[in-house]
């Protein structure tokens, strides 16, 4: 049940990469995340996925966060997400909100 | 003693286990695995926060059978239904206003084959299905 | 696809795993997950052997309440209640000559502080439950 | 789960050393060790049982079986039972017909 989010900003561009389990437990943190990084004003906020092993709904609780947080002239753009957390996504119909692309596109 | 009751920062890594046991018993795939988990942390993690309110005793029952896998989880928080939940608000709402959460019971109920629900001598038995055959 | 129905080789390794889980997590002291962990194996090996002959499925629950531990088998095998069971005529054996067998419900029975026998929805469900005040 | 028996027999006594996990599922190994010692007739057979950390009701069965097949003259001794263990001997009587040794009175 191992989490980590690392970030960094520049150029606007504030991006965030996850690894391992995002759930009940790891939300708490990555909001915190996203709390330092929205202190910096980005236009847009990149989260690499492809690390992210699981991703529940408490994780899908901390996008609405970061849409919310951020304002809604921010993109987010999720890349690189395994398929079961592609899925995840898709079921729950962030995918209309934020840009979804394959790792090598970014 | 320790209380040892459940809360939402470790149910789901007991969760986790059972399935991860029950994963390799019944050979299931990696996308089988991963919708009966996510179901179970869902449907779990509800009973913690919104059955007991924080933390509270969750039983977790499975087996393999011939053609599919179940998990259970037995509460005595009050009775809740989770096919009685209606996510269409959440879900039809635009992700960047919506309200945060009321998605874990839509997801819990999309990633199983079978969602059951039963009183079993005033507990709640919710009973989570996954088929197999791939 | 296996069939992973459980045999006498492997559902005492299943039961270890189940009750070693209950036992870090309930802190039990280590003579209380041993008596745990015995009368389950006998228990779930009679299911196997006896219920089943050879093969077939058991389900396992466990929980921990604030004064026990509890842990279950639920099985599809004839009704079989093992506090029926009367392990005298063996006990009062002299074991140089006695017919082996005939222990095991006899030290599942001494081993927890309850255990309890239902029929639910047509299925056996064997409960054992040590307390955890040692 | 894991069992090993391992024996070796001197002057009449057959020894056999206890170690890991005795139940149904290790308890046809330990009856093949036990017609191995048994065939070479001795008067004594010595278990060494302080390895031996789990021991269930088919354990206790290979133990009746050693002694139909030593015959009724030959002793059978316990050394060193682990606490549990020595319980289990005793609940179900076996304690009457072998001798229970510390292991310091081995
Ligand atoms: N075990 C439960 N007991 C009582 N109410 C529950 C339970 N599980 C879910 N609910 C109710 O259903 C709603 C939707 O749950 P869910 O879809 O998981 O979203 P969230 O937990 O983010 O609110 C919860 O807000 C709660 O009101
Ligand atoms: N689950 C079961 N279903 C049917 N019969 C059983 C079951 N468990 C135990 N029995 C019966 O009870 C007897 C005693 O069981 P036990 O004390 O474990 O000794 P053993 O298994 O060595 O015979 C068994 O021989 C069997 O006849």
């Amino acid at each position: 049940m191992s989490f980590a989010a690392k970030s960094h900003v520049w150029d606007g561009t504030a991006t965030i990469r996850l690894t391992g389990e995002l759930a009940a437990k790891s939300a708490g943190q990555f909001n915190r995340v996203i709390a330092d990084v929205s202190a910096q004003d980005p236009h847009r906020l990149v989260l690499l996925l492809d690390e992210l092993t699981y991703l529940s709904s408490a994780g899908l609780r901390s996008l609405v966060y970061a849409h919310q947080r951020l304002g809604r002239g921010v993109e987010i753009v999720l890349v690189g997400a395994q398929p079961e957390v592609a899925e995840t996504i898709r079921l729950t119909g962030f995918d209309r909100s934020v840009v979804m692309q394959e790792p090598t596109g970014a | 003693m320790t209380t040892a009751k459940s809360t939402v920062d470790d149910i789901g890594a007991r969760v986790a286990e059972v399935v991860r046991s029950l994963a390799a018993r019944a050979a299931l795939t990696r996308a089988q695995a991963y919708r009966l988990r996510l179901a179970a942390d869902e449907i779990a993690t509800n009973i913690v926060l919104h059955g007991y309110g924080g933390e509270g005793e969750v039983g977790l029952c499975g087996g393999v059978a011939e053609d599919h896998v179940w998990l259970r989880t037995e509460d005595s928080a009050p009775p809740f239904d989770p096919r009685d939940h209606d996510p269409s608000p959440v879900l039809t709402a635009d992700p960047a206003t919506r309200a945060p959460g009321g998605l874990g019971v839509h997801l819990a109920l999309a990633a199983v084959d079978e969602l059951r629900y039963e009183q079993v001598a005033g507990l709640n038995h919710t009973t989570l299905v996954v088929y197999r055959d791939a």
